[in-house]
């Protein structure tokens, strides 16, 4: 089988080139020779003009931006251009390349319907990889051979009235269209008319090698900002270690917190908190066990009762290590039990059910909700109304805050379910990246001062400064 | 030394992460740790599962109230993942969609999870209505604001709105209800979701700062227990 | 039968709300199980006893309308369906009211989509809503369905200049040249009106900024409701008029039917739909009202006392 | 339980057994398995309806209808995660052996030792389950946490923040502003005139501005500063108050289409 194999491989190697070269000499013998003479050569437009190709910025590689000056025919003189094609010069290694990928395929193929990886077909595989990476590594070297060895390629159209165009290719090797990084490439455009045979071709763009940057400037924008707020944030966060003071306005919500519980330890009734349907990848999810550990540290002191039903695994075990912690810290460890935490389910309809189900029995005298919410939230904050529980919500998805607004005594709106988290720790460093937050809010609105004007009178640089690239 | 790996570990993937999105050959890490992020999140499912098993479990034996229902919760439970890991009834066998139609676990979803899933969801045009009776009282300015604001719009949704103010003549046509309901929308609702749209992403950036540093750090939990 | 079941639900729900606005005059409190009645009547009455309300066309669906109502017979109209099926229950009732509108009016349509799943509803819409209606129109002299073709933003890029160099062909593979609606058409520029209707991207704001601005088009657009107030900054320098959600197709089904009475008879999907809309939109109001004479009443008397 | 519940539970029984044997009488023309089928659509209406009573209180039926979805939906997720996280993102790229058993096609070159990282992360996850290795456990969330942290430092950044400053940017004298005399020449309150677009932007404009002011936490919130935090938070109210009563439509459906469920699928009295 590997025998056969490399047989097959050295026979592409050695005859592909020569049957390929010997077909495309006749095919271009055919397209310049061939041309039906009776082209009117008045209708011919003119061609596209000073053609650039550049390697394309802010990429890893493999892409190159090829601009020209529009043809006089397009937009204005005879106005018949209607697209124009972009070519790039492909030596025929590439083809070798591309009958190695086949090839690949159909292993692979063959793999799936024996469904059992036999030794053989995986060490097919790994010569025809190794060709592969042999061949790319040939690359730079075939395309220094221009015009020997190749031929044009057309790679796509563009619309008249277009300039510019990315000819962006895989950066893997194993996909076909492949471009090499750090090989010489080749371009050329042709202005097409609504008669394809009536073109016009530009001159020849190259050598032009792509390559990856190392920054993407595309983003110098986020990065300002991103070093704008670390050093803010470092830097308050130093002013309040060494000691300043620092004012933070009252949060109604968090407030509450405290009495609710004074209150359900009065009515001799539990608490029960809801995560939300966050992940503990969500910082809303993060910022709410931080008040979770608040709220089960008075518990304790208070010795009232605590549920907290989860909706994720991950979740319910930080939740129960931060629940265990506030617990050995009110000096009360005994009194945790596992049964504080549980799980519920990870579906979201069925998690609210068994929550509003639990609501209905244990009565609790408040009910928190503190991170993410998505439809469930009106669901939950009626059926604790009903329940005639004090209701806490503090939620950072935009569409379910008004629900919580109306249906909850108390709401923290989107920022405030983070700033909580700092206002409860009282920690001067988490005081400090809340004045840097703060500052940043002002510059944001200097900003917009600015851009209001500058969107007024037109001053497009600067509207540009704030353009990120995607 | 419990505590001082996990915020290391933090500090260095928060880290990298953030600078991956500036150099063009580190972009696609982002995606691959997300992806790491489900595959540990289907090894959580075991102790997911461990964990509700215990609880009802638990429930059954002391004989807690509605012990009962526990049963029918476990009998879903290993039902559900008895036909779901064997793939039984499933046309295509091992190799197909999990979800393919025929299979068990497919009909289980289509007239179980389904009809119970979306019954909840339809709940809540009954509470949006009892929030209304409830919630929506001129109490104080903001409530009032509040009020006026909602009736406003739920009147331009409604072929009253239209019939209401249709005598206001074009000049004044921003004071026709309907006009009113969309111009609110895209004025002051623009402005509010905005405003806290950008505080969010405010809060959500100096919250990621502060995990990285390791200033906010109560999901490690305490530092005795272990 | 149906008109007694719709007259004895509207005077159980309106009646009833005005025994409770009465009886909240006294500060009394409405149990929520009321309110969850009230609403359960509302939604499940009109799907048992189909009710639909008179729609008042607002201005900006009223504009769409006029500008159809008033080209000269025999004007050129695109009309191109933007959606998928998940949109489809939105957006579909208003494709078929503005089909019929121009056929009514004598207009030609040129129907296509920017959307690949668009041609499959496209041609079932055809036959199944908009063809039975219009058993004498013509297909190639009447109406042309020149179906979807991929590139998005480029397609219009293109048929801005020149429409057959993207659609050489119709759906049946007829040259463009030999269809008689093409005798003057050659570019979108030609065309008197174009109707986009869908909700996503590419849609009706292409057909806005990419058509509509740079060819000097009147350009309406059909909606999803949560779309459509991204559209109003367009109106109405760049566009003649939006429908939005079911309501938009109920406003203009109804003005339909206010002007060309013989459209009564037909289905209209975007007023039924907006029958259990309307009744629960009333009775949620309706409690918003009685929940705040219950309030002010209660405060009065706790002054009092 | 008294003899009232038993009778009730017996009732609905009965009842359910008549749907049962109703509804497949009606399917048996269509289908071959119209007992089942029957079956499957009457207890879907019985869930449906369980579910609609908790409306009235909370019931042994809601009871049950919400301990079975609990169940089943707890599965039903652990189902997927392992058939599509772990069977055909991680096994292909970490075992020929394995993957040839659930017959998942292995991608070739896809194979990563990277990935045995998560599966060392996700074990040590499970390290919690042990009473003496539960600190270890805290390395995973660590991972997860760290990661969350770095995506979504720069996401927003970039998108939320960035992109929100740039679209405030808006002329507040209207894109097409032709003087001082044409605007006052054309004054009216039509909602597309020149006025009302206008005051849109400045209501845009100054929205954002007191919005932020509100959620401004390291100052009192006193003076100028208090009056425009209090003009903020009147923004904030009118956005709620409109979004709750937006929504109201799209939640009226959810309900359109159960109760036609019931009517159609169901008791087929409509059609």
């Amino acid at each position: 089988m590997v025998y056969k194999l490399t047989l097959t491989l050295l026979t592409f190697l050695l005859i592909a080139p020569v049957v390929s070269a010997q077909e495309t000499v006749a095919a271009s013998v055919e397209a310049t020779v061939g041309d039906p003479p009776m082209i009117d050569s008045s209708l011919i437009p003119a061609p596209p003009s000073d053609i650039k190709a550049v390697d394309t910025d802010n990429d890893h590689g493999h892409s190159i931006t090829v601009t020209w000056e529009l043809s006089a025919d397009d937009g204005s003189g005879m106005n018949n251009v209607l697209s124009y094609e972009v070519f790039r010069w492909v030596p025929f290694l590439m083809d070798e390349l591309d009958t190695l990928r086949v090839e690949l395929a159909r292993v692979a193929a063959e793999i799936d319907s024996v469904g059992r990886l036999t030794g053989e077909l995986k060490d097919e595989r790994a010569v025809i990889w190794a060709a592969i990476d042999d061949m790319a590594d040939q690359m730079p070297e075939a395309h220094r051979m221009y015009p020997e060895g190749g031929e044009w390629r057309l790679l796509g159209k563009v619309a008249s009235g277009v300039a510019t165009y990315d000819d962006t290719g895989g950066k893997d090797r194993k996909v076909s269209d492949f471009i090499p990084d750090f090989s010489d490439l080749y371009f050329r455009v042709e202005a097409v008319t609504s008669d394809s045979a009536i073109r016009a071709a530009s001159g020849v763009a190259g050598p032009v090698q792509s390559y990856g940057q190392w920054f993407n400037t595309g983003r110098t924008p986020v990065f300002i900002a991103f070093m704008f707020f670390g050093i803010m944030t470092v830097f308050f966060v130093i002013k309040a270690r060494r000691g300043a003071e620092l004012y933070v306005r009252p949060l109604a919500g968090i407030e509450a917190v405290d009495d609710a519980i004074g209150r359900a330890t009065e009515m001799g009734r539990p608490i029960l908190y809801v995560l939300g349907l966050g992940t503990a990848a969500d910082v809303a999810t993060i910022a709410s066990f931080t008040i979770l550990g608040r709220v089960a540290k008075r518990v304790a002191e208070y010795q009232t009762e605590l549920i907290v039903p989860t909706y994720d695994p991950i979740v319910m075990s930080v939740a129960q290590e931060v629940v265990k912690s506030s617990f050995s810290d009110a000096g009360r460890p005994e009194d945790y039990n596992e049964d504080i935490v549980y799980f519920v389910t990870q579906l979201q309809f069925a998690y609210v059910a068994a929550v509003n189900g639990t609501m209905l029995r244990e009565l609790p005298a408040t009910n928190v909700y503190m991170g993410k919410f998505f439809a469930e939230s009106l669901l939950l904050a009626e059926t604790g109304a009903l329940a005639g529980s004090i209701q806490i919500a503090g939620t950072d998805e935009i569409a379910q805050i008004p629900f919580f607004i109306v249906a909850c005594d108390f709401t923290l709106i989107g920022e405030e379910l983070y700033a909580a988290s700092a206002y409860l720790g009282r920690e001067p460093v988490l005081l400090g990246s809340l004045k840097a937050q703060d500052y940043a809010k002002a510059a944001m609105i200097l900003l917009a001062i600015v851009g209001v004007v500058a969107a007024q009178f037109e001053w497009n640089w600067f509207i540009e400064l704030f353009h990120v690239v995607d | 030394m419990k505590r001082q790996i996990p915020l290391f570990i933090t500090f260095f993937v928060g880290t990298l992460l953030i600078f991956s999105v500036f150099i063009p050959p580190m972009e696609t890490l982002g995606e691959n740790f997300t992806l790491f992020f489900d595959i540990i999140a289907v090894f959580a499912f075991f102790l997911g599962a461990g964990n509700l098993v215990r609880v009802h479990v638990s429930k059954l034996r002391k004989r807690k109230a509605d012990w009962g229902f526990s049963i029918v919760t476990l009998i879903g439970f290993g039902f559900m993942l008895f036909v779901g890991l064997l793939k039984i009834g499933n046309p295509g066998g091992i190799a197909a969609d999990v979800t393919a139609p025929g299979s068990w676990f497919q009909e289980m979803f289509n007239y179980v999870i389904n009809p119970l899933q979306s019954t909840m969801y339809a709940l809540l045009a009954f509470f949006v209505a009892s929030a209304s009776y409830r919630a929506f009282r001129a109490k104080n300015r903001e409530a009032t604001i509040l009020l006026m604001a909602a009736f406003v719009i739920l009147l331009g949704r409604t072929p009253l709105g239209m019939m209401l103010t249709a005598w206001i003549p074009d000049s004044l046509s921003i004071f026709q209800i309907p006009n009113m309901a969309v111009w609110i929308m895209n004025s002051f609702n623009l402005a509010g979701q905005r405003a806290i749209l950008i505080g969010i992403s405010l809060g959500v950036v100096a919250m990621s700062l502060r995990l990285i540093l390791g200033v906010e750090r109560t999901y490690l939990g305490g530092d005795d227990s272990g | 039968m149906d008109n007694i079941g719709v007259i004895i639900s509207l005077i159980l729900i309106l009646g009833g709300l005005v025994t409770l606005l009465i009886r909240s005059l006294q500060a009394r409190e409405v149990d929520r199980r009321i309110i969850f009645l009230f609403i359960f009547l509302a939604v499940a009455a009109p799907i048992l006893f189909p009710m639909t309300f008179k729609e008042k066309a607002t201005q900006v669906v009223k504009s769409v309308f006029d500008k159809i109502e008033n080209l000269p017979e025999g004007s050129t109209v695109l009309l191109s369906f933007d959606f998928d099926p998940a949109m489809a229950p939105e957006v579909q009732p208003m494709a078929n009211a503005i089909s019929r509108h121009c056929f009514e009016k004598g207009h030609k349509i040129i129907f296509m989509s920017l959307w690949a799943t668009g041609q499959a509803l496209l041609s079932h819409s055809l036959s199944e809503f908009i063809l039975p209606g219009f058993p004498e129109k013509e297909n190639l002299v009447d109406y042309v369905s020149i179906g979807y073709k991929a590139g998005n933003e480029g397609v219009l890029n293109v048929i801005i200049t020149d429409i057959q160099k993207m659609f050489p062909t119709d759906v049946n593979s007829v040259p463009l040249d030999s269809i008689p609606i093409f005798d003057n058409i050659e570019s979108c520029k030609d065309l008197d009106f174009i109707m986009s209707i869908g909700g996503g991207k590419p849609g009706p704001k292409e057909w806005v900024l990419f058509v509509g601005d740079p060819g000097d088009v009147p350009v309406g657009v059909g909606v999803a409701a949560v779309v459509a107030p991204q559209m109003y900054p367009y109106y109405p320098g760049q566009i003649v008029g939006i429908l939005g959600g079911v309501k938009g197709a109920a406003e203009y089904e109804s003005e339909l039917i206010r002007v060309h009475p013989r459209f009564a008879e037909m289905d209209t999907p975007g007023l039924r739909m907006m029958g259990p809309q309307t009744l629960a939109h009333v009775v949620i109001m309706a409690f918003i009202v009685i929940g705040n004479v219950v309030f002010f009443r209660g405060r009065r008397r706790e002054k009092k006392e | 339980m008294k003899k009232t519940t038993y009778l009730l539970m017996a009732v609905i029984s009965a009842l359910f057994v008549l749907s049962w044997i109703l509804k497949a009488g009606s399917l048996s023309g269509e289908t071959d398995n119209y007992v089942i089928q029957g079956f499957l659509i009457t207890f879907s209406a019985f869930l449906t309806l369980s579910v609609l009573s908790f409306l009235y209180a909370d019931n042994p039926l809601y009871k049950f209808a919400e301990h079975l979805f609990v169940g089943v939906s707890a599965a039903f997720w652990m189902c997927m995660g392992f058939w599509t996280t772990i069977v055909q993102n991680l096994i292909p790229r970490l075992s020929d052996g394995l993957s040839s058993f659930f017959e998942v096609p292995p991608q070739p070159g896809d194979y990563n030792f990277f990935f045995f990282i998560p599966v060392i992360l996700g074990i040590l996850l499970l390290m919690r389950l042990s009473p003496k290795g539960g600190w270890i456990s805290r390395w995973p969330l660590a991972f997860i946490i760290g990661t969350t942290a770095g995506l979504n430092f720069v996401r927003y950044l970039r998108s939320d923040f960035i992109k929100q400053i740039s679209n405030t940017f808006v002329p507040l004298l209207g894109t097409e502003w032709q003087g001082i005399g044409h605007f006052f020449s054309n004054l009216d309150l039509s909602a597309s005139g020149q006025l009302v677009t206008m005051a849109a932007n400045w209501v845009i404009f100054l929205g954002v501005f007191c919005g932020l002011i509100y959620f401004y936490f390291s100052k009192e919130h006193k003076g100028a500063f208090g009056a425009a935090s209090k003009v903020g938070i009147w923004v904030l109210m009118l956005t709620f108050g409109a979004s709750f009563g937006y929504t109201v439509m799209g939640r009226i459906s959810l309900l359109v289409g159960r109760i036609t469920f019931l009517f159609r699928d169901w008791l087929e009295i409509i059609s």
